[in-house]
């Protein structure tokens, strides 16, 4: 049976145990698993929050075909995707990727790989609040994120 | 031919509008056309359309990535400024 | 205040969400958490357990040494590790790492660099159970694990 | 001198102990001389010993890679093959 991803946009938080086990439960091919979350950092107490837009639709099928090339390019044996919208305070989870692979490297490469992926190329928009009140604007893109997808050579 | 522009971000946020429909004339036939007939509508659209060389469109929902890019008959466009997600 | 790790030799499974809860709870600067969790391989079947044996003291004493380096060469804020010992079965869990960071790449390196040190220089050893009940006998070092830890140029 | 050996995984089973306090002549200066001097202990330690090249040591809980070092005085040397963990 092929791999399939498992992709979600949402609202709500995620359950990281509840996710690892909805991929390796009841199988006994997973020798690695890596997950990677992101959380929303204060700035030294200065933002009050995240708000994330994104482009229903479009941010679920991008996720998905890239993942899809995931799984082809690593040999992963599975591959989760959790990103959050809406306003999100410090401390909170913003995304989730997990790969699951029999050996380490291709689970660390997997989930690395779509990571930089989510960075510059999922239709996601971040805009500052600040503590203070004022309009923070929008998160500018930054050139190391888009250095960090040139390594992976796609 | 008319179709649905889609803004995001602080695109969306200066034209005061996410979505609109709107009919194109038949001279617009590329991403670049109508990044000039966006521009030729109001100072906002003009001001933001300067912009152009960073703004990022999809046509359907797929990134395109070339200024030349044929519309056809896409029923779905939407720009917004580089992504950053994660 | 300096950041310690957290390194813990044991016989029971762990809690991973509970195990980011400790390095995240309270803060608002960790943008990026990696965690890496090994399971035991049923070997399409073949394998009824893997029996850790591990060298008490050392044990502890080299992989708490080489989690240091790893917050100091990646700029990590937090590091944990808990290996397993005993008789552990297909689809458990035998090892987690996480390492926490300001932004992904760290946190990647981080756990990479501490596994690969895992795999071939803290004192474990694992043998094979066959479901067969033949004696599976001791797991051989892998030459590939060596190459891995290469790349850190230690 | 007294000291005590650690025997880990196979050699723990080949040798029967996984630890013993032995009186070490004080002619064994290097990890190279306590090969030889286990080697001449019985066929079974011998035998293990033709694999000195792969067998890794810890002199009071410190990897040391070279048979050269010398003993000095270690409370605690531990023997074992390459590890396997993780």
């Amino acid at each position: 049976m092929p791999t399939k991803p498992d992709i979600r946009i949402q609202a709500e938080d995620f359950d990281i145990n509840a996710e690892i086990k909805k991929l390796t439960q009841g199988r006994t091919d997973v020798g690695a698993v890596v997950t990677f979350s992101g959380l929303c950092r204060g700035e030294g107490d200065t933002l009050s929050a995240l708000e994330l837009e994104h482009y229903p639709g479009m941010a679920e099928a991008e996720i998905n075909r890239i993942a899809g090339q995931a799984i082809e390019r690593f040999g992963l044996l599975g591959i989760s995707a959790i990103h959050r919208y809406g306003k999100i305070t410090p401390g909170e989870n913003i995304v989730l990727v997990i790969a699951t692979s029999p050996h380490r490297q291709a689970s660390f490469d997997g989930a690395n790989f779509l990571m930089d992926f989510l960075k510059t190329r999922a239709p996601f928009w971040k805009k500052n609040h600040m503590a203070s009140g004022d309009d923070g604007g929008w998160v500018d893109a930054k050139d190391a994120d888009d250095d960090a997808l040139g390594k992976w050579e796609i | 031919m008319s179709i649905k522009l889609i803004y995001f971000a602080w695109l969306r946020e200066r034209f005061g509008i996410g979505e609109e429909q709107v009919d194109l004339p038949d001279t617009i036939k590329t991403i670049s056309d109508l990044f000039d007939w966006l521009a030729s509508r109001s100072e906002e659209f003009e001001t933001v359309m300067e912009h152009r060389k960073i703004i990022q469109v999809a046509i359907d929902q797929e990134h395109v990535q070339d200024a030349d890019t044929l519309i056809g008959n896409a029923k779905e466009i939407a720009i917004f400024p580089p992504m950053t997600g994660g």
